[in-house]
């Protein structure tokens, strides 16, 4: 192969493809709640985690919920399960529970 | 005098209870060394030598005495329960006692057979004329009076649990039934089976009357043979279902005091000495009135269903009760046999498989970022250099931190030396703040601690003002030890370069963690109830009496978790009128917002906060007091009535 | 696909274009892209059609390039434009054709800003005379040398020795139509077919024989992008958009290429040397490329020209696969023939994509 | 005739409008241009947030149209002013001489092939958010054919400067949820995207709505408008967006793309607004004298609105407007003297 001194860069769009989310429909048999989400960020605008890393909650939903989360997916190592993002989900989500079982059930 | 009626001590209704007994013998002594074999090394050897120490084996045979027969703990609960269970459980110990004294007494020689001091008055004839012989009958006929008094509350207990102190019992499986109605059956066939015999072998105020009004219409002596027969086949129906029931509890018990008192902890949810736990849990179902979760119904999620999943390996009922609870130890605070219900849920929990586990290596960066800072600040002070270590607006803020925890450091280095010795009030010592994340959604509790640090003049500095760490109790109540163990040696690193004295803390959770998780040398961890408690003994501190009536809720972690429970209650009389809760202290009913349930809905959390909050209004006080940021913004959601924090409530009677 | 919804948008954009007598500028760089290309187109018209064309020698660029990379002011560009309209208004024409579709887009926006904007007009009148003295009107028509070729695609239809069939079994060959961004992008209405489904190249493939293909990235732009492809740190962002509309217009196999712009079928054609180059991978069939053409090159074709007097062996993508499904004659050995039969050096042929 | 009204429109604001003015005592005259009465409510399946029958609705409107003049395909001609009343000519040959008329035009859906880029009318999968209703209905179309991946694109052709329209059409994101809901309950194995650009769940029960959409039926909200649509080989529609949330452009294979046509002004309002000489905002709607205080009120004498001829509206704010145009004429006729 030849080197041109450029290259292919990969295309920033994100192409969702059905039964790629098989994982995000296991996680929602888990986690009923996941889907109340409405993204309004009030987690990761709270998230102790956040004070230091990517960490960023409604981000990491929205990226399983559309299968892709490979990118997304790493900052869930960061959680400390302190538990803020539960007591300010305006709709009640059981966030540490659901970081819990995305570590479950989600790989890196 | 005395003669042994039957010839060859044996006859065949002895037979049910004989191989119901080697059952249970055999049974106890698989179920023994199977426990023991699940020890570790380092528990089994630390068991063993316990055993040889005789301040231990006094304290074993009092534990044992008065949990198992006496169950003091159900006395002082309700004494009607406690009787109930005394009566049982001490009578039935004597009848067996006295059974086996008889037989030592008259007929040593029969010992060695098992059934035979059971089945004593079948077997032999004993003149009551004798002073002796007199006290045998009349005590054997009294115990059994006891027992069948129990008996007879406990069949009352079914109907009307209430009046026993209980408002939901436990639900039975069909074996406990068995077991249940068999032991029921026990103690009136031995008494009919007594009452035969009464005739030809003798009895007292209990067997004899018995024995005259059966004789009225029953002349077969063939009769005699079937009432034992009854009572031994009883006997072998309870002996038969015990390892399969509750029941179990009565033998596992024995080994359980012994085990806990040699200071072993719970490791596995279903091993070792959490077997024996599991094993020893009656399932008298006071947890299950006890639990915050079964409040609006019947709750499947008590500690006593707990038990019984996880002795039945039911993996995903007994994840879902280990995740739902919310670890407010209320139950093992008030069960009878102080099951570590909270250790047996946190073993579960910690033994769940993740593929994708926490870690927190960036925060040895966060924490490198201070200690440069803190070279950068040493320099600063020696007027080498003026500018700040970086440009980077992120290292400005990190800076700030260290620069602010460095200072103090060194602050209370250079006075710490002449003063440490003969510091007696703890005002004069150097404080480190540490507020928690939960702080930070109610900022009023900051904001109090920090007014009434500036009232009372001590030096004091803020542990996590700008971005903080948690303290790692939420990781651990997850069962991530190891994780756990991470932000715990950050936050030693902090605490121990603050060279403070004092680690103030307004949070409860927080508060137990930094109790119990870490070890920090020279640093003493005080809640700011009791620090602030202590300033206002020492005049520091000044506060003047509100007409206000307050009513204080203990948090789980401070009341239970800790044992704190006078010195917000000094502190906060000193401020106003502290009424009393329904239910408080040891008792005190869980918030509903504890970070200890896993998997509770916020639906089932609102129920659980509000009969909390029924139980502190019950005295009608103006205001609820709480010492925990995350009771005080469960509360405040909900309460009608004005939910203040500890400080807020010194701040506002500040003189 | 509902045809006949395509058919109403295509007659809702209709533009006029006159029938005879053009004023005809160059494009800057198609000179080179492909020689033969602007030369075939007079060809046709002039001597197929027997129309008008004119052109000066005086005319220059457009200022576009120089306009795009924000290297020139507006006013001087459209100082640059006006000096055209001067020629064109001096030699008696007043319908301006342009062969380069980023000049259509700039004469086209130049004579709507001083539509909306007259004063603009007389600023650039002024500008012009006190620079060269010279006087202009502005074109009573405006059209792309494309929208010619469609215009009499009919008539070129009617003279085709060979149509964009398969010889052999008769099926119509399957076509892309590439149209420059420039062309409808920013003035629907300007184009034949707007913005959204330009008929432009569609109408000339319909009439020819062909079957025009529509695949998801049809919008998408070739990737040249000026300053895209002019950085060279920028070139792997230029090439990766043209890799999208090849994986995109991949699975419908498409026989060939066609556009109206001179940096597109330029890009097309070199990019995907360069892909294979890089990846390995090729398009057509068999290692092959897909072809890529100039209308005014199909035009040729259609019309039995010599593949090489099209200048076709200047294509990187070799066009003998389809030469041959059209059932065109070629010599081989003519390829690398110059004017005269001069013998010219075939170039290095590439690695990956074949090249007979 | 004095005691005529005459009401321009015969749709859910014009025949309450109608039987209230009857009720009071007039004899109103309803001019309809198509061959029916209902207008939009006609053609509509259930109602949001409760899930009405638009049917069930109808129904009650007509039944007892009792002392209304209906004229069914008929449209108004000419208006010419008197002294204090109008004459006006319709299609039918009729006139009529009243001192008040009623506009209650209402509003067409914007027509969603104008915004070519969505491909209706070119993609086999592409419909509108009317054609969806009129399937619920029992109208065959096989464009809707056992869809995996739904999509609905909200806000087409409002907000939209470029499309004509830069006004919100209010209902379209209440009736997105709506239908999203109700497709999936005919395919519950789909699974159903809504692109939006905010969401306007400003009614009593609408969020309940948007929350049942999400929690129950599994409904996505993606924010991002569709930019473009486009057909892949097997002629399954590839949708393009913007997921703004996430940050990055997304590509969607679906079967199904429902287009929230947004409620534009008629085009008839021009020509009636001619006759009356009442102009209509830059939008197309008419404009009350006082939106806030009488929306109902024109700035001319004897010239009233009522329902969506003002603007989008929900329909339980058409029909409240109907009523209180009828007791606003009422009460100036009595002001003026029949």
């Amino acid at each position: 192969m030849v080197n041109f001194g450029y290259g292919l860069t990969p295309s920033s769009a994100v192409k969702i493809i059905e039964g790629e989310d098989k994982l995000y429909r296991k996680l929602c048999e888990m986690e009923p709640d996941v889907k109340k989400c409405m993204a309004c960020g009030s987690c990761a605008a709270s998230c102790t985690a956040g004070d230091f890393t990517e960490m960023n909650l409604r981000k990491l939903i929205l990226s399983l919920q559309r299968g892709y989360y490979q990118q997304a997916l790493p900052m869930v190592k960061n959680c400390m399960l302190c538990g803020k993002c539960n007591i300010v989900c305006p709709r009640g989500i059981n966030t540490r529970h659901l970081i819990m079982s995305i570590q479950k059930i989600y790989n890196l | 005098m005395m003669h042994e009626r039957v010839f060859g001590s044996f006859d065949l209704f002895v037979l049910p209870f004989l191989v119901g007994m080697v059952f249970v013998l055999l049974f106890c002594l698989f179920g023994l060394l199977r426990i023991l074999y699940q020890l570790s090394r380092e528990e089994r050897l630390k068991f063993y030598a316990s055993l040889l120490n005789p301040a231990n084996i006094i304290k074993n045979l009092k534990d044992i005495f008065f949990d198992c027969l006496i169950h003091v703990k159900l006395w002082r609960r309700n004494p009607l329960l406690g009787y109930m269970h005394s009566s049982i459980a001490f009578g039935w110990f004597m009848l067996i006692v006295l059974g086996h004294l008889e037989t030592w007494f008259y007929i040593p020689e029969r010992m060695e057979l098992i059934y035979y001091p059971i089945f004593f008055r079948y077997f032999m004839q004993v003149s009551g004329t004798t002073v002796g012989g007199a006290l045998f009958f009349f005590l054997m006929d009294f115990f059994l009076l006891v027992v069948l008094s129990g008996i007879g509350l406990a069949v009352f207990k079914r109907f009307r649990s209430r009046a026993l102190g209980m408002k939901r019992t436990t639900r039975l499986t069909l074996l406990d039934y068995v077991a249940l109605y068999s032991l029921w059956l026990i103690f009136p066939l031995r008494w009919i089976a007594e009452g035969f015999t009464a005739g030809v072998a003798g009895g007292s105020f209990m067997t004899v009357p018995i024995n005259m009004l059966l004789s009225s219409f029953m002349k077969n002596p063939e009769n005699i043979t079937i009432a034992w027969w009854a009572y031994s086949m009883a006997l072998s129906i309870f002996m038969f279902s015990l390892p399969f029931t509750r029941y179990m509890h009565i033998p596992t018990e024995i080994l359980l005091i012994p085990m806990r008192n040699a200071g072993l902890k719970v490791r596995r949810h279903n091993k070792g000495y959490a077997l024996a736990q599991l094993y020893s849990c009656p399932s008298c179902g006071v947890c299950i009135d006890a639990c915050p979760m079964g409040l609006h119904r019947r709750s499947a999620d008590a500690t006593v269903y707990m038990v019984r999943q996880f002795k039945r390996a039911n993996q995903a009922r007994s994840l879902e009760i280990a995740e739902k609870c919310l670890m407010c130890q209320k139950c093992s605070s008030l069960c009878p046999i102080s099951i570590d219900a909270t250790e047996l849920r946190l073993a579960f929990r910690s033994r769940q498989k993740y593929n994708i586990l926490p870690d927190f290596q960036y925060l040895k960066r966060y924490l490198a970022l201070s200690a440069e800072d803190d070279s950068a600040y040493a320099q600063a002070q020696n007027g080498q250099t003026e500018e700040n270590s970086s440009g980077n607006p992120v290292m400005a803020v990190v800076s700030s931190i260290g620069s602010k925890v460095k200072s103090i450091g060194q602050k209370i280095m250079s006075l710490g030396s002449s003063s440490k010795e003969q510091q007696e009030n703890i005002g004069s010592e150097k404080v480190l703040y540490y507020a928690g994340c939960m702080t930070s959604l109610t900022p009023v509790v900051r904001e109090s601690v920090e007014k009434l640090l500036k009232a009372s003049g001590v030096e004091w500095s803020n542990m996590d003002s700008g971005r903080s760490i948690c303290c790692g109790r939420p990781l651990f109540l997850s069962g991530k030890m190891e994780q756990a163990r991470q932000l715990v040696e950050a936050n030693s690193e902090i605490i121990h370069n603050s060279g403070a004295s004092i680690l103030l803390v307004s949070c409860a959770i927080c508060y137990r963690m930094f109790k119990e998780k870490y070890s920090l040398e020279g640093v003493r961890v005080m809640h700011y109830t009791e620090y602030f408690n202590e300033l206002i003994k020492e005049g520091r501190l000044k506060v003047k009496r509100s007409a206000l009536k307050y009513v204080y809720h203990d948090p789980c972690d401070l009341g239970r978790g800790c044992g704190i429970y006078e010195e917000p209650r000094e502190a906060i009389e000193r401020a106003g009128h502290l009424v009393k809760a329904g239910k408080e202290r040891k008792e005190s009913i869980c918030c509903g917002g504890s970070v200890g349930s896993l998997a509770l809905s916020y639906e089932e959390r609102v129920h659980i906060t509000e009969h909390s909050l029924e139980n502190l209004t019950v005295n009608a006080p103006d205001c609820i007091v709480t010492a925990c940021p995350l009771c005080l913004t469960t509360y405040a959601k909900q309460s009608e009535i004005k939910v203040e924090d500890f400080a807020q409530v010194l701040v506002e009677n500040l003189k | 696909m509902i045809f006949q919804g395509k058919q109403k948008i295509w007659s809702e954009y209709q533009k006029d274009i006159p029938e005879d007598h053009y004023f005809y500028v160059r494009s800057c760089i198609r000179q080179s892209f492909f020689p033969a290309s602007e030369k075939t187109f007079l060809d046709i018209v002039k001597g197929e059609l027997g129309k008008d064309f004119f052109e000066t020698p005086h005319h220059t660029t457009c200022g576009g390039i120089a306009y795009h990379a924000e290297a020139v002011p507006q006013e001087t560009m459209m100082t640059i434009i006006a000096r055209q309209f001067a020629l064109m208004t001096e030699n008696g024409y007043e319908n301006y054709v342009c062969s380069c579709i980023t000049s259509f887009g700039l004469y086209t926006e130049v004579m709507e800003d001083w539509r909306e904007f007259p004063e603009l007009e007389a600023k650039i009148r002024e500008n012009l005379w006190k620079a060269t003295k010279r006087e202009f009107k502005v074109p009573k028509y405006l059209a792309h040398a494309s929208d010619i070729i469609y215009k009499f695609r009919n008539e070129i239809a009617e003279r085709a020795k060979f149509r964009l069939v398969n010889h052999k079994t008769g099926a119509p060959l399957k076509v892309v139509e590439h149209i420059g961004c420039h062309y409808s992008k920013m003035f629907p209405s300007k184009g034949v077919g707007g913005a959204e489904y330009p008929y432009v190249l569609a109408g000339m493939i319909e009439s020819w024989g062909g079957e025009v293909i529509d695949y998801p990235e049809r919008r998408h732009c070739c990737g040249f992008g000026f300053r895209q492809y002019l950085v060279k740190a920028n070139r792997g962002y230029s090439m990766s958009n043209t890799y999208k509309k090849f994986e995109s217009m991949e699975p419908f196999e498409p026989d060939m290429i066609i556009t109206n712009c001179p940096g597109c079928p330029y890009f097309l054609d070199r990019w995907q040397y360069v892909i294979a180059e890089q990846t390995g991978k090729t398009y057509g069939k068999d290692g092959y490329g897909i072809p890529v053409f100039t209308y005014e090159e199909v035009a040729g074709l259609v019309l039995g020209y010599d593949p090489w007097d099209l200048g076709l062996q200047t294509h990187q993508v070799a066009v003998e696969p389809l030469l041959d499904k059209m059932g065109v004659p070629y010599k081989p050995e003519e390829k690398y023939k110059g004017v005269g039969g001069k013998v010219i050096v075939p170039p290095e042929f590439p690695m990956n994509i074949k090249c007979c | 005739m004095t005691k005529n009204v005459v009401v321009i429109g015969g749709g859910a604001s014009g025949i309450e409008a109608s039987r209230r003015l009857r009720d009071l005592g007039y004899s109103p005259v309803l001019v309809e241009k198509e061959d029916h009465l209902g207008g939009h409510l006609a053609s509509w399946n259930r109602l949001f947030p409760q899930m009405i029958p638009a049917k069930d609705i109808l129904k009650s409107l007509t039944s007892d149209m009792k002392g209304i003049e209906v004229f069914l395909n008929t449209e108004v001609i000419s208006i010419n002013r008197l002294k204090d009343s109008y004459v006006v000519k319709f299609s039918n040959g009729l006139s009529a001489q009243v001192k008040a008329i009623l506009i209650t035009t209402g509003f067409t859906l914007f027509p969603a092939q104008k915004k070519q880029e969505y491909g209706y009318g070119i993609y086999d999968r592409v419909i509108t958010n009317a054609d969806l209703e009129a399937w619920f209905n029992g109208n065959k179309d096989k464009r809707v054919t056992d869809p995996q991946v739904i999509g609905f694109v909200h806000c087409v052709g409002s907000r939209d400067e470029k499309a004509g329209n830069r006004q919100c059409s209010k209902v379209c994101c209440a009736t997105a949820v709506k239908q999203a809901i109700e497709i999936k309950e005919k395919f519950p194995d789909a699974v159903v995207y809504c692109f939006y650009m905010d969401l306007r769940m400003f009614g009593r029960g609408y969020e309940d709505m948007y929350l049942k959409a999400q929690k129950d039926y599994g409904i996505r909200f993606l924010r991002g408008r569709v930019s473009e649509v486009s057909e892949d080989i097997n002629g399954r529609l590839v949708v393009k967006a913007d997921d703004t949330l996430l940050g990055k452009p997304v590509k969607i294979s679906m079967d199904l793309l429902v287009l929230m046509s947004g409620m534009i002004a008629p085009e008839s309002n021009m020509e009636l607004s001619k006759m009356l000489k009442v102009l209509p905002g830059e939008d197309g709607f008419f404009s009350p004298a006082n939106a806030i205080s009488n929306p109902t009120l024109s700035n001319r004498d004897g010239v009233f609105f009522a329902g969506a001829a003002t603007g989008p509206k929900t329909m339980p704010e058409t029909l409240s407007e109907g009523r209180a145009a009828a007791l606003e004429i009422d009460s100036y006729l009595k002001r003026v003297g029949d």
